[in-house]
């Protein structure tokens, strides 16, 4: 791997920039793998790489039914923050965000990892009150968590509209500073680059069409649109179709499927210097790097494959944004999009064995999953490297809905990006 | 916005309705004899289909009745829609050609 | 000086002259200009400023595809608008326009350093550097390029204007006023559907405009466009919608359309809203969109003054603006040749016209050449030259692949076409297929998702008389489609024009193999070479390509670029387009201000504010309240000087030592009859009710079958058949729904049903041990003995002469009554209650008081003491549940194991060692002193207040094994140290209950 | 005492183009669809079969909500009588009859403007043909659920939960700014 530097950059502007080299392979299929995931997006780019980085398992294919980064992770509104509620998520997202911290470094690729904190709101007494339940716990977890005065939560981000005579005033704000953003499509092709260095082949194109189990039950093989792959390690990696290719091994799963939509603006000078969460009013807003206003809310009503959504769904995020920001009513909706999220009854992952042998599965991440993709990965690498979960994904099994361990991230608060 | 044939109002907008979820989702007759496997199943097992659903919606701000409806959920289209009680309707029946 | 104003012709009014300033600068056009065709016409080159390498850029485009002229508005502080294309604002007197990106001027932009520094640039260069120290990229580097990035400035005051939406159902949608729109809505709307036609500009008649030669039927171009819309004006079921675009195609036919109402007027009128959202759905759409000239890609082809024919036409032809006086056009379409006559026409002189085509001839050439212009074929563009716009550029000539024989030619304007590009962006987000057409070079509407039909140009159809008869054809068959018959008319045209078959893509360079500096995303600055490095970093998915350079991102969604790009990336990888692909269409065509989404939903307009009935008396007092859901609920009433501390002391007090009165009205009630009505209950709520007596009462608790608390209330029965079901202020929809849910498709036949009486209702809480003092004068046809009238029963009467539903029960672990009475007289007997009790020193109080006397008495708050994840036995409402009944909603899940584990999380008090420290709500506890994070939680505070009544601190909290803790101590980690806490029961106060039954 | 001839309604600001309709008596009658047409003939209306429609006859009138749900009105101070009305010719059948007389405030829209002013907010088609007189529905405007009846060409009748009506009055003037 050709390493990235300022020091590169020079030499290529003045070798007229021929010295750059493919970030990936384009290979095809070999017939057997070590281990094989499903999904090319952020989550299982990131396991591979780890499979190979850190347990050695180079033998490893990613295989995508389109482009890598193309679903999720390349319509996403980048939220990166841990100040989750209970233990186990708070351990979960803390561990994602400590390597969000160094993942440029480590993957030699600026994913613009910007932890220029997330302020959200609280409107009623009632979120104040979750807020600071929120705060307490996050610091006994040693996650960043502090709670701001409306005033304060204004000179944090000065566009906000902190009147007290508007139908939901601001009553202050829980902000971590640790948390921000990061550059969606940098990561997913960071960590392709890296893993690809490692010895992982990245096929594109490639659709996984049977999953193909021996005597035993245990997998055996994957069926693809390019060739029957032989692997007796298969991680399944599939946001909103994990119930499709689970449902390829008789597997089903407590998901549903439906549409987050979200939009950015035309780009303008820095505006926004933070992101701005508002769960009780449905909204939330950063702004990128090239300026463009990113907002986003909750899901469409209804389960969908269609990567779209509403209109009257954004008419209530952008009625709530003009609200908090009454000068961005002039601004103008350059693009929307919508993506396919899988949601669990608790709003909190599963990674964990299934109970097929040798089929793993990282899902359920609901309407937040950017922000764990390092930790995701790295944890259904180190399961499926094991064949047993990490002490920190290990509360985020299948079973817990039999078991009635839910881990109910919703309950407290109404939304969880 | 969807249009939905509500069974009992005709077409109306979506903005009168609420989902409720996949359709044909029966709890068990005595939930005490179930196992808890079955109960799980009951709670929070659901198909999640990618292509023909059959899903609940309520005509909550119309006439207020659940009913049933077979939905693709890879163009949103609708197939059918049917009362709450009534059996599926055969998907090739409804499927245009 | 380039442009000029010709003296005669074009649509502008010449006898209305407007002012404007553009960068402080005062100058005038006419009525009927836009921005941009004035500035042309004062001369002005420069417009903008490129995205990254702050390049001049002047205008391209005359539409709403322009990528570079980029303005902001400024009409007054509050509204400034940025980032509008000049090529749609429309003049009007005293706008002020400035342009954008550029420091200190237009210009000499400081910044445009970074074309120095392009070689440093490439695209996608952020990802490869900027990473070290670790804290540099947010701290040093991510600001610079923040700050260097972005067009124009947000506006930073609140917008006073308003905004409205309407919705709207039609026939046929006609989107496109051009020849095919027009035609297919003369059509449709003569068969009787209802039609609505829409244009984004504020003239109707799309390219007829700027066609000054061609008749139709035998009427001139603009006659007919004129004739017809009066036509269709005069027509009862025509809607006419102009300055309107159709910006997002949604399922099941639904539209979106932006109309823009007030923006182009001097002095709008402040009731008339600036923009519109129409939500239309229509039976049938046809889209009559048009298509799109792509520039050329070349070495300096961003040069201002370099601009697309048809621009040149709409310019000369609608606003009477030459662009130069001396042009050159490079073309790859004979339809451009059209631009060049009517330039010289005009008096312009055409240098050259530059043919790309080896093996172009017939009839443009000709009629170019019997014009007196030199016209040459082969030809490529090998560079253009001038600081702040073209004034010579380089042609080459092809012979057999290579470039020989080269020439310079001065000029001021440089005109291109490299052929149209059909507008399929609403087809496309309508989720239509579409299929690349050789002989076009075009992707073509193929197969439709939605009831809808292409027309005219948009689906790849050229010539007047073609596309004016494929319009009537498919508005009559979309209003047959709707249910009404017509016949398509026939029209007859006779013009000069030329095809609009074109060549996307690069012109050929002398060294093919060193990819040029050649724009193809003018705005984002994306060129050849950015497209060629991608390539060789191994981006072959046109999605990949586009998200690595950003070709296509910019404003202008990419409708000059996208075909060009993916010509280039075709051409290098050696594929065919079809088998590149097409990166997506989406939501909206344009950028559409975020105002009409909003809409009317903004202040009180936001959400409902639901007032009670006594919302007004509450105000009068000086009552602070708090949102509980869409409710404004009176959380206190302070007296002058009083903080929420000291009026809460004083409202629970009052309460304990003598009577207090609280609207309880936002409670939800439903009200449940039927024969079957107390079986229905029983299933649904833990308790057992077919044992409750008439005029008898109970609390209820109701779970989800994943047996955790979902709501709670008081359920009483009025008679054998009927319940009064009370449920929480925030739960009173969400439990409604649940029943019914129960009720129509788990227990059908069940015979009861439900109906909501929130709001039927008003009820007054009057609480306190000279409660019955105060509501016994009041009362008539009430025994209030305690037998008659215990705690938990119910009965019906009348007060103050209005009939009443009166229960005997306690929030606040005193005597208690609540008033039911119709809401209309709600307010009449709140005041009566209020002046009968004040001799007994009556105190009303809010929902603050409200709390801390449930807490007194261990009284849980759905919401509060539970989140979701907390069963009865949790909370402590083991008892509630009836254990003999054979299955209640919950009862299953409750039996798993799980939620009898010894560990959970279960319902205490909690006393601090120092009475007078209040913890916080939401703190964690902790079982041992001295732990750094991670910390062993093992519970959180629920509740916490002080006791006005006990003169001390209560908290309830949520402990794992907390009952087997009581009297235990545990720790309250803080930032300032670590508050010790005594673990209690729940009840702090009147733990016997003798004051409820006094 | 109350005056209980003056039912104090919230202040709702009228127009030419909007009033607020008197108080009046309201019932939610559900059941069965036996139980619909005995209930008829003790109110003295035989109410519509037909979906989203309103029977109407001297000042009682009947709409149709849902399948097994009708919003009965008459004028003010008739809940006793109704009710005895409706016991007597409902014997022997199961059914819900529930007052709601206080639960929603009646307003009128009419006039040339009526059908825009609602289209803004309510997503229903309002012209005559698909929405003729004598049509009834529960609907949304805005974020507000209402009943929306057209008794006329020119007039729609409006029922709103009390808490609601101010937030539609509102609304409506907010509209009508523009026509």
């Amino acid at each position: 791997m050709r390493k990235f530097s300022g020091w590169t950059l020079l030499k290529e502007a003045f070798g007229g920039q021929q010295g750059w080299t493919p970030q990936w392979r384009r290979v095809a299929p070999q017939p057997e793998y070590d281990a094989i995931i499903i999904g090319g997006g952020g989550h299982g780019l990131a396991a591979a790489y780890y499979l190979a980085a850190e347990h050695g398992i180079t033998r490893t294919a990613v295989l995508e039914k389109g482009w890598i980064g193309g679903g999720n992770t390349g319509r996403n509104t980048t939220i990166i923050r841990s100040n989750y509620l209970f233990d186990e998520s708070a351990a979960l997202y803390d561990h994602a965000l400590k390597l969000w911290e160094n993942l440029s470094q480590v993957l030699n690729y600026n994913v613009m990892f910007s932890p220029r904190g997330v302020l959200m709101l609280a409107h009623t007494v009632h979120d104040v009150q979750v807020a600071k339940r929120h705060i307490h716990a996050n610091r006994g977890n040693g996650v960043d968590n502090e709670w701001l005065s409306p005033e304060e939560a204004k000179a944090y981000c000065p566009p906000l509209n902190i009147e007290r005579n508007i139908r939901y005033p601001v009553l202050g704000g829980a902000l971590q500073r640790r948390g921000g953003t990061a550059r969606h499509d940098a990561v997913a092709w960071g960590y392709a680059r890296a893993a690809d260095a490692l010895g992982v082949d990245i096929i594109e194109n490639c659709e996984v069409t049977g999953l193909v189990r021996d005597a035993s039950g245990a997998m055996e093989a994957v069926q693809t649109a390019r060739g029957l792959i032989r692997c007796r390690r298969v991680g399944v990696s599939a946001a909103g179709n994990t119930s499709v290719v689970l449902g390829l091994a008789d597997v089903r799963l407590p998901l549903e499927s439906f549409p987050l939509q979200a939009l950015v603006s035309e780009p303008v000078k820095p505006a926004v210097p933070c992101v701005v969460m508002s769960n009780s009013i449905h909204a939330y807003i950063s702004q990128s790097d090239k300026g463009e206003l990113v907002i986003g809310a909750g899901t469409d009503a209804y389960t969908s494959y269609t990567q779209r959504g509403a209109l009257h769904v954004n008419s209530h995020t952008l009625s709530a944004i003009c609200e908090l920001f009454p000068a961005f009513r002039r601004m103008r909706m350059l693009r929307n999009w919508g993506g396919i999220v899988d949601v669990t009854p608790d709003r909190s992952p599963i990674i964990a064995k299934t109970q097929v042998a040798g089929l793993y599965v990282n899902c359920g991440w609901g309407t937040g999953g950017f922000k764990a993709t390092p930790g995701s990965g790295h944890l259904l690498a180190w399961t499926m490297a094991r064949d047993e979960p990490h002490p920190i994904n290990a509360p985020f099994t299948i079973e817990r809905f039999r078991d009635g361990h839910l881990i109910d991230e919703a309950a407290a608060a109404a939304v969880a990006h | 916005m969807l249009l939905i044939q509500c069974p009992y109002c005709g077409l109306r907008p979506e903005l009168e309705f609420a989902y409720a979820g996949q359709a044909h989702v029966a709890r068990p007759a005595d939930p005490s004899t179930t196992s808890p496997e079955q109960w799980a199943e009951f709670l929070y097992l659901r198909n999640n289909t990618r292509g023909i659903h059959a899903e609940r919606w309520r005509h909550v701000r119309g006439c207020a009745r659940f009913f049933n409806a077979l939905r693709d959920t890879t163009t949103d289209h609708f197939l059918a829609t049917y009362r709450a009680g009534e059996p599926m309707p055969a998907i090739q029946a409804v499927q245009q050609p | 000086m380039s442009g000029r104003r010709i003296e005669h012709g074009g649509r502008v009014d010449r006898s209305r002259v407007i002012r404007f300033t553009f960068d402080g600068k005062t100058c005038s056009g006419f009525a009927g200009d836009t921005l941009a065709s004035a500035l042309l016409a004062n001369g002005v080159r420069v417009f903008g400023r490129s995205f990254k390498y702050h390049r001049p850029r002047g205008v391209i485009a005359a539409g709403s595809e322009e990528p570079n002229a980029l303005v902001t508005v400024i009409r007054d502080e509050a509204r400034c608008a940025p980032n509008l294309r000049a090529t749609q604002v429309e003049l009007y007197d005293g706008l002020v326009a400035r342009s954008q990106n550029r420091w200190p001027s237009l210009d000499f932009d400081v910044q445009a350093v970074n074309d120095l520094l392009s070689p440093l640039l490439p695209a996608a260069f952020y990802y490869k550097t900027f990473m070290w120290p670790r804290a540099a990229w947010h701290k040093l580097y991510e600001p610079l390029i923040r700050r260097a990035a972005g067009l124009g400035e947000s506006p930073t005051l609140p917008d006073p204007d308003r905004y409205s939406q309407r919705f709207a159902h039609c026939d046929v949608l006609v989107v496109g006023a051009g020849p095919a729109g027009i035609a297919a809505a003369l059509s449709a709307s003569t068969s009787g559907a209802r039609v609505m036609l829409c244009d984004e500009q504020p003239e109707f008649g799309g390219s007829l405009l700027d066609e000054p030669t061609a008749t139709i039927d035998g009427k001139a171009s603009g006659d007919w466009v004129r004739d017809s819309i009066a036509t269709l004006r005069a027509r009862a079921n025509v809607t006419l919608l102009s300055r309107t675009t159709a910006f997002g195609y949604f399922p099941h036919n639904l539209l979106g359309l932006n109309e823009r109402i007030t923006e182009h007027l001097p002095a709008p009128s402040a009731n008339m809203p600036r923009e519109r959202l129409w939500q239309v759905r229509a039976a049938r759409v046809v889209i009559a969109t048009g298509s799109i000239e792509r520039p050329l890609v070349f070495p300096g082809n961003d040069r201002p003054g370099v601009m697309l024919a048809s621009a040149a036409r709409t310019y000369l032809n609608r606003h009477g603006v030459a662009v130069g006086q001396n042009v050159v056009l490079v073309t790859g379409s004979d339809a451009a040749y059209s631009a060049a006559l009517d330039l010289r026409v005009a008096g312009v002189r055409v240098a050259l016209i530059a043919d790309v085509r080896t093996d172009a001839a017939g009839a443009p050439l000709d009629t170019a050449r019997q014009a007196g212009i030199e016209v040459v074929t082969g030809a490529t563009v090998l560079g253009t030259r001038g600081r702040l716009g073209v004034r010579e550029v380089t042609i080459g000539m092809l012979a057999s692949g290579a470039v020989n024989d080269t020439r310079r030619v001065e000029c001021d304007a440089l005109l291109v076409s490299g052929g149209y590009t059909p507008s399929v962006h609403l087809f496309s987000q309508s989720r239509g297929k579409l299929e690349f057409n050789e002989a076009r070079q075009a992707f073509l509407p193929s197969i439709s998702a939605e009831p809808e039909c292409s027309a005219g140009s948009c689906r790849g159809v050229d010539g007047y008389a073609e596309v004016l008869n494929d319009g009537a054809r498919v508005g009559a068959e979309s209003a047959l489609a709707a249910g009404h018959s017509v016949a398509a008319q026939q029209y007859r045209v006779q013009s000069r024009e030329f095809s609009m078959h074109g060549l996307p893509g690069v012109l050929p360079q002398a060294n093919h193999l060193q990819p040029s500096r050649a724009f193809v995303d003018f705005q984002n600055d994306v060129t050849t070479k950015d497209l060629a490095l991608a390539m060789s970093e191994g981006f072959e998915s046109v999605e990949h390509i586009k998200r690595y350079t950003t070709t296509g991102m910019a404003t202008d969604q990419g409708k000059t670029s996208n075909m060009n790009a993916l010509a280039f990336v075709a051409g290098e990888l050696g594929r065919a387009i079809p088998k590149v692909g097409l990166t997506t269409f989406r939501m909206p065509y344009t950028p559409i201000t975020f105002g009409i989404f909003a809409g009317y939903d903004r202040g009180d307009l936001f959400d409902p504010v639901r007032p009670t009935p006594m919302h007004d008396w509450a105000v009068q007092q000086a009552a602070v309240f708090e949102d509980v859901g869409q409710w404004k609920r009176a959380r206190y009433f302070p007296r002058p000087g009083e903080d929420m501390h000291a009026a809460v002391e004083r409202e629970c007090k009052a309460v304990r030592a003598g009577v207090g009165m609280f609207d309880a009205s936002t409670l939800g009630k439903i009200e449940v009859v039927g024969p079957d009505a107390a079986t229905f209950l029983s299933r649904m709520y833990v308790n057992g009710f077919a044992t409750l007596a008439v005029g008898r009462s109970r609390y209820g608790i109701l779970l989800r079958d994943d047996g955790f608390i979902y709501d709670d209330g008081v359920i009483a029965r009025i008679a054998e058949d009927r319940f009064h079901v009370t449920t929480t202020t925030g739960g009173a929809a969400r439990v409604f729904g649940m029943m019914e849910d129960y009720l129509q498709t788990e227990w059908p036949d069940v015979k009861c049903w439900l109906t909501s009486t929130t709001e039927q209702w008003c009820v007054i809480a009057v609480q306190g041990p000279r409660a019955r003092d105060v509501l016994a004068p009041l009362v008539s046809d009430v025994d209030f003995s305690a037998a008659a009238l215990p705690h938990l029963g119910v009965t019906q009467g009348r007060i103050c002469g209005v009939p009443m539903r009166l229960f005997r029960m306690s929030f606040t672990g005193e005597l208690g009554y609540e008033v039911n009475v119709p809401s209309d007289y709600g307010l009449a007997v709140w005041e009566a209650i209020h002046a009968a009790g004040q001799s007994h020193g009556i105190t009303p109080y809010g929902t603050e008081t409200m709390h801390v006397l449930r807490a007194e008495k261990g009284y849980i708050i759905v919401g509060q003491e539970t989140d979701g994840t907390v069963t009865p036995d949790d909370a402590g409402l083991g008892w509630a549940i009836a254990k003999s009944k054979p299955d209640f909603v919950g009862k299953r899940s409750l039996a798993r194991a799980t939620m009898h584990a010894p560990d959970r999380k279960q319902l205490v008090g909690l006393l601090t060692a120092d009475p007078r420290v209040v913890l916080d709500e939401g703190a964690q506890i902790v079982a041992t002193r001295g732990q750094r994070a991670p910390m062993k939680m093992i519970g959180h505070v629920t509740s916490s207040y002080h006791s006005a009544v006990l003169g001390r601190s209560i908290a309830l909290a949520l402990v794992r094994g907390g009952r087997a803790r009581i009297g235990e101590t545990l720790y309250v980690p803080m930032p300032g140290g670590e508050i010790p806490v005594q673990v209690t029961a729940t009840v702090f106060y009147d733990a016997e209950g003798a004051r409820l039954h006094g | 005492m109350v005056d209980t001839a003056i039912r104090r309604t919230v202040g709702l600001p009228a127009a030419a183009w909007l009033e607020v309709v008197p108080s009046a008596t309201r019932f939610i009658l559900r059941g069965a669809a036996g139980a619909r047409a005995a209930a008829g003939e003790g109110f003295g209306i035989s109410f519509p079969e037909t979906a989203c429609r309103a029977a109407t006859d001297g000042d009682r009138s009947a709409l149709w909500l849902g399948p097994d749900e009708q919003l009965l009105l008459a004028p003010d101070g008739q809940v006793e009588r109704i009710e005895a009305s409706l016991a007597h010719a409902l014997q022997g059948h199961a059914y819900s009859l529930v007052d709601v007389s206080h639960r929603q405030v009646g307003l009128s829209v009419h006039g040339p403007h009526a059908e825009p002013l609602l289209e803004s907010q309510c997503p229903l088609p309002l012209n005559l043909r698909d929405f003729p007189v004598g049509m009834c529905t529960r609907t949304v405007f805005g974020k507000a659920e209402i009943v929306l009846w057209r008794p006329a060409e020119q007039l729609f009748r409006l029922e709103v939960w009390r808490s609601f009506s101010l937030y539609v009055v509102q609304l409506l003037h907010e509209v009508a700014r523009e026509l």
